[in-house]
């Protein structure tokens, strides 16, 4: 469904991605692992049309995404849960989810509600009030909502406690049994090993390494030397 | 006694005027960080539209009517051809491009109708006065309390239960999150350029038999817009509702005890305001 | 000094061209002083990055004090003239001081709340300054050195005097803008919390800029009082700050010669466009919005631009070399 | 003696405490790093450090004095320079002009001369901007305006406005970050060549460069301090792994 072909992305002046590829197929979920600033984000905001991509191509389905404005990639069915989650503090939750809402989508607000009951407690408090868990899970949800025929997260399991973040993992499994494929920027390399079906490992910018689940607990000692130690 | 209830009716028929005139302004800040010198000249041709219809037609609920939309129209219009190419720009030169937009509404609406103002007369309907007990009180005054009151209460709902004004408050906290959600933010800053113009010029409409029409009016209603929206809290419609009574009430009163300084006590107010509490009463941080 | 010696000759080709070239020597005079308090105008917001509605206080300022001091204490013109700088100074300090305690937006506002306030205080003393009807009937009175009077009493003499001020002020802030003081300002403009990183207090050097911007503002407001021998209260409007930043801007802020430009298109231009069509402020606005977006550099760039394509034009013989 | 001590330093915004009771101690002429994941409070360490934000409580000591409440341009003053994470130059000014400019900070004085040419104040920075220069390998790009640099080139030119100030200690804020592969050497081996002459404390992500040239390393998670210690003691910890990877690592 998606399809990068060799994209060099930019920030200003400094060249951020070189020659990224990539494709994502019906009900796949792929990881992007990389250190800090090896060009995660990067790479999902140039899917997104927030980054200039300079060389290469995007398609989505068929369609050309490269360098058309947000509102017209979110229309392809691109939802997109960045890594600050980017909750609308002054709205309710419920607006939250109201403003995403296409009734086209196969979750209704309500379905939202039963998924994430923690959600429909909350639904007239303001979104600055809720805790961490909270907002990256009204995040996804506010995706949902929105129609989503493909899902991209950055970080959503960064900085929660364990049991939230078991529980991101089931929705991640949950919306990917329908058949929607995720991407999914993740440095939890356990996350990855329970949700994704294959990874690629970005260093300064480019992809050094890529492969299968399997491979994730095969080559964790050469993962973990682009990652960290 | 009665003088200062009097006076006081009288800054509520102002304040409601100056919070038509400054929601706009207010909103198109919060909404694109962006500071519209031209807001005024809203204000200022809808005054002049209303001249217009009122000695053609001699119907000033016509031009009620129409003179916000055409102001809306100008708007947006304006906002496509000029405005929006300075987005992208620094704070200071989008204030020099619509002071360039002002002075250009200023001088051909001098060229039109020149520089002497235009009275308007109320609608026939509203002429006289209404008696309670005692007190009277202009007709046409208080039809403006009550009208404005009620365009507030139209403005309050379209913003906090309403799609659209949800859209707004959300992309005035993170408009490229509002587009990533698959709305056309371009479509969406324009549209509410557009209102803020048809509110200002709406308020024009209201002010025109009040004080005329005249071609100076829109530099003085900026500096009033900008009081109100400075002591409100730039952003935020209920700081335009409570700046713009203040305002309002503060003059009206003060004209009455020490008319030269009316105009002072403003100002020293919003320079006050500036210096101690840059966010003003209700702004966001 | 050389730098100096440089700048000279220019200055002084020009004092001398706008007494020769121009229909009358009021014009000459008129486009000397606004080249003046545009350049203060340029001081602050092309050098320190400030855009701000408040020259329209130390214009009016400069010419009321100016008249005042010719009116009620009877000093010679030049004393006046200093003491009209000094009160701008000191002014300009204050207002910078308290300006620039906030930032973008909110700094404008402060500038526009602060010369709305001017304009009040003016309207409200009407006993000292004529409130409406501004300051009358305004005498220059004449110096006396050493029993020996000089009197500006002609419009020659008079242009005389603006001219050789126009050179020293000019000359003066040549030395400023391209001192340390000067390179520091437009580090500050161009990186501002860099600028502070480094060890400089900022705030100290814009209050500063704000001081020399008020005082040449105020000492050229003071010579337009006693040329027109009239202190109007439309000196201190808001509109005639508007007026002096669109005549900067379209000058050119970076530079001082386009103060200059500035200046004489906006005074030569407006009165010649003035007396078949006065609507001409129209035609400003859009100046100022095409300025804003295609030639930022105002006038000034575009002839240093219509220079270099001359000489890589015919002179390309030379410069081609070179590169 | 230590150049730089901090004293339990506590940072909070709200309720969240973004760094809590760190104690830090930083010898003369070593290159001490921090480094720690996302949100472990490098960063905001960094702004008390340089005084771009107050800290809720606690002490900060350098070179003996206490300077927890002065603004940046009082510490640069001391003898405290840093470089910023994202390149922050002079960018319509020359190499050697944003070298200037920076060697004149220190003095509280030589900014303000208006009266004179900037050319002879200038002179006074001779040295030290040529000090920079050299170091930096700019020589032959010092009349470049620094816009024009390549991206590598401008993060070195950010270190070399810190250098021109000769401070005692610098701090620099992710050198490399944005950096391609090969420019990375290149900053490495200069940051390894200051502590020759100064101190050097380090916010750097990207842990090869931290491990290969650091003389001792600070890790940060939660805005406290996991483990401190030399490269060889922080490559073989465990808690530092778990904390970069997440847990379930122990078959690695």
């Amino acid at each position: 469904m998606l399809e990068l072909n060799s994209v060099n992305s930019f920030y200003g002046k400094s060249h951020i991605l070189f020659d990224v590829n990539c494709t994502l197929k019906r009900g796949e979920v792929l990881a992007i692992l990389g250190r800090n600033g090896a060009g995660k984000s990067t790479l999902l905001k140039s899917i997104m049309g927030l980054v200039d991509v300079r060389d290469g191509s995007i398609h989505f389905e068929g369609n050309e995404l490269t360098n058309t404005t947000s509102h017209r990639i979110a229309h392809q069915g691109l939802c997109f849960v960045p890594e600050n989650r980017d909750i609308f503090e002054i709205l309710s939750v419920e607006e939250n989810l109201y403003i995403s809402h296409n009734p086209a989508s196969n979750w209704s607000i309500n379905d939202i509600y039963s998924l994430f009951p923690r959600l429909k407690e909350r639904r007239k408090n303001g979104g600055g009030n809720l805790s961490g868990g909270e907002q990256q899970m009204l995040a996804i949800a506010r995706a949902l909502v929105n129609d989503p025929k493909m899902l991209i997260l950055d970080e959503p399991t960064e900085g929660l406690a364990p049991v939230i973040v078991e529980e991101i993992e089931k929705i991640i499994s949950n919306v990917r049994s329908t058949g929607i494929p995720i991407l999914l920027v993740e440095q939890n390399i356990s996350v990855c090993r329970k949700v994704a079906d294959k990874f690629i490992v970005l260093e300064q910018g480019q992809v050094v390494l890529e492969g299968s689940n399997q491979d994730l607990s095969d080559q964790t000692e050469k993962i973990e030397h682009y990652l960290a130690v | 006694m009665e003088l200062f209830f009097f006076q006081l009716l009288n800054g509520l028929g102002l304040g409601v005027i100056y919070f038509l005139l400054s929601v706009g302004l207010t909103i198109t800040f919060g909404l694109l960080n962006f500071v519209n010198f031209a807001h005024g000249a809203f204000y200022m041709v809808g005054a002049y539209v209303t001249f217009v219809i009122v000695s053609l037609t001699g119907n000033f609920w016509l031009a009620l009517l129409i003179a916000p939309l055409v102001i809306g129209t100008l708007a947006i219009a304006l906002e496509q051809s000029v405005v929006k190419f300075s987005y992208v720009l620094e704070h200071k030169y989008q204030i020099l491009v619509t002071l360039g937009v002002a002075l250009m509404l200023q001088e051909l609406v001098i060229m039109i109708w020149g520089p002497i103002g235009k009275n308007v007369s109320p609608p026939s309907s509203l002429a006289g006065i209404i008696e309670i007990g005692d007190f009277i009180y202009p007709k046409y005054r208080a039809f403006v309390i009550a009208f404005s009151a009620l365009i507030a209460i139209v403005v309050w709902w379209g913003l906090e239960k309403t799609k659209f004004g949800a859209l707004v408050r959300a992309g005035s906290e993170n408009a490229q999150m509002v587009g990533l959600l698959g709305v056309n933010i371009t479509r969406l800053f324009s549209i509410t350029f557009g209102l803020g113009g048809l509110l200002a010029g709406l308020a024009g409409v209201l002010a025109a038999p009040l004080r005329g029409a005249d071609p100076f009016m829109g530099v003085e209603a900026l500096g009033i817009a900008f009081i109100v929206v400075v002591i409100g809290g730039m952003g935020s419609f209920l700081g335009a509702l409570v700046g713009g009574l203040v305002v309002g009430v503060m003059q009206s009163v003060m004209s009455s005890v020490w008319p030269e300084g009316a105009s002072l006590m403003v100002y020293a107010a919003m320079a006050a305001v500036i210096l101690s509490r840059p966010r003003g009463l209700f702004g966001r941080a | 000094m050389s730098l100096e010696l440089k700048h000279c000759p220019i200055l002084i080709a020009i004092a001398l061209a706008a007494f020769l070239v121009l229909p009358s020597i009021s014009l000459a005079t008129e486009v000397l002083i606004f080249a003046i308090i545009a350049l203060g105008c340029s001081i602050l917001l092309g050098y320190a990055g400030l855009l701000s509605f408040g020259q329209a206080i130390f214009f009016g300022l400069g010419a009321y004090v100016a008249s005042l001091s010719q009116i009620h204490l009877g000093v010679n013109f030049l004393v006046g003239l200093l003491i009209a700088t000094a009160a701008g100074a000191t002014v300009a300090a204050l207002v910078g001081a308290l300006a620039i305690r906030r930032q973008g937006i909110y700094f404008v506002m402060l500038t526009l709340a602060f010369t709305q306030l001017a304009f009040f205080v003016s309207y409200t003393l009407d006993e000292w300054t004529g409130g409406d009807n501004g300051l009358l009937d305004v005498p220059r009175n004449s110096v006396d050195i050493f029993g020996f009077e000089i009197a500006i009493d002609s419009s020659e003499k008079f242009y005389a005097f603006v001219a050789i001020s126009f050179v020293l002020i000019f000359l003066g802030m040549i030395r400023i803008t391209h001192s340390q003081f000067g390179r520091t300002l437009l580090a500050i403009k161009q990186n501002e919390e860099r600028a502070t990183a480094l060890g400089y207090s900022v705030k100290w050097y814009k209050v500063l800029a704000f001081i020399f911007s008020g005082s040449i503002t105020a000492y050229a407001g003071g010579m337009y009082a006693l040329f027109l021998n009239f202190a109007p209260l439309s000196n201190v409007e808001l509109i005639m700050s508007e007026h002096i930043l669109i005549m900067a801007i379209i000058g050119g802020t970076g530079n001082v010669y386009g103060a200059v430009l500035g200046s004489l298109f906006l005074v030569v231009v407006g009165d010649m466009l003035s007396a078949f069509w006065e609507r001409w402020l129209f035609l400003l606005g859009g100046i100022l919005i095409l300025t804003v977006f295609y030639m930022r550099g105002g006038l000034i760039s575009g002839l240093y631009g219509v220079f270099e394509f001359l000489s890589q034009k015919f002179g390309s013989a030379s410069t081609q070399k070179e590169s | 003696m230590s150049i730089l001590t901090t004293n339990r330093l506590t940072k909070s915004y709200g309720e969240f405490k973004a760094v809590t009771d760190v104690n830090l101690d930083v010898q003369p002429n070593t290159l001490h790093a921090v480094i720690g994941p996302n949100g472990a409070g490098k960063t905001t360490l960094f702004h008390c450090l340089t005084g771009v934000q107050r800290l809720t409580s606690g002490r900060i000591l350098f070179d003996n004095k206490e300077i927890s409440k002065l603004g940046p341009e009082k510490r640069s003053s001391l003898g405290m320079s840093r470089s910023f994470q994202v390149t922050s130059l002079f960018l319509e000014m020359t190499v050697r002009e944003n070298l200037q400019i920076a060697a004149l900070g220190v003095s509280s004085i030589d900014g303000f001369r208006f009266w004179s040419s900037s050319a002879s104040t200038v002179k006074k920075t001779a040295a030290a901007v040529d000090y920079a220069l050299e170091t930096t390998g700019f020589e032959n790009r010092a009349e470049t305006i620094a816009g024009d640099l390549s991206h590598g080139q401008q993060r070195m030119l950010e270190v070399g406005m810190a250098l021109a100030q000769q401070p005692k200690l610098i701090l620099l804020d992710e050198p490399t970050s944005g950096m391609g592969v090969d420019d990375i050497p290149m900053i490495s081996d200069l940051v390894r060549r200051l502590t020759k002459d100064i101190t050097v404390l380090l916010i750097e992500h990207n842990m090869g460069i931290v491990l290969e040239i650091s003389d001792k390393i600070t890790v940060m998670q939660l805005g406290q301090i996991l483990v401190e210690g030399t490269p060889n003691q922080i490559k073989n910890d465990q808690r530092v792994r778990e904390a970069y990877l997440g847990g379930e690592t122990e078959d690695a």
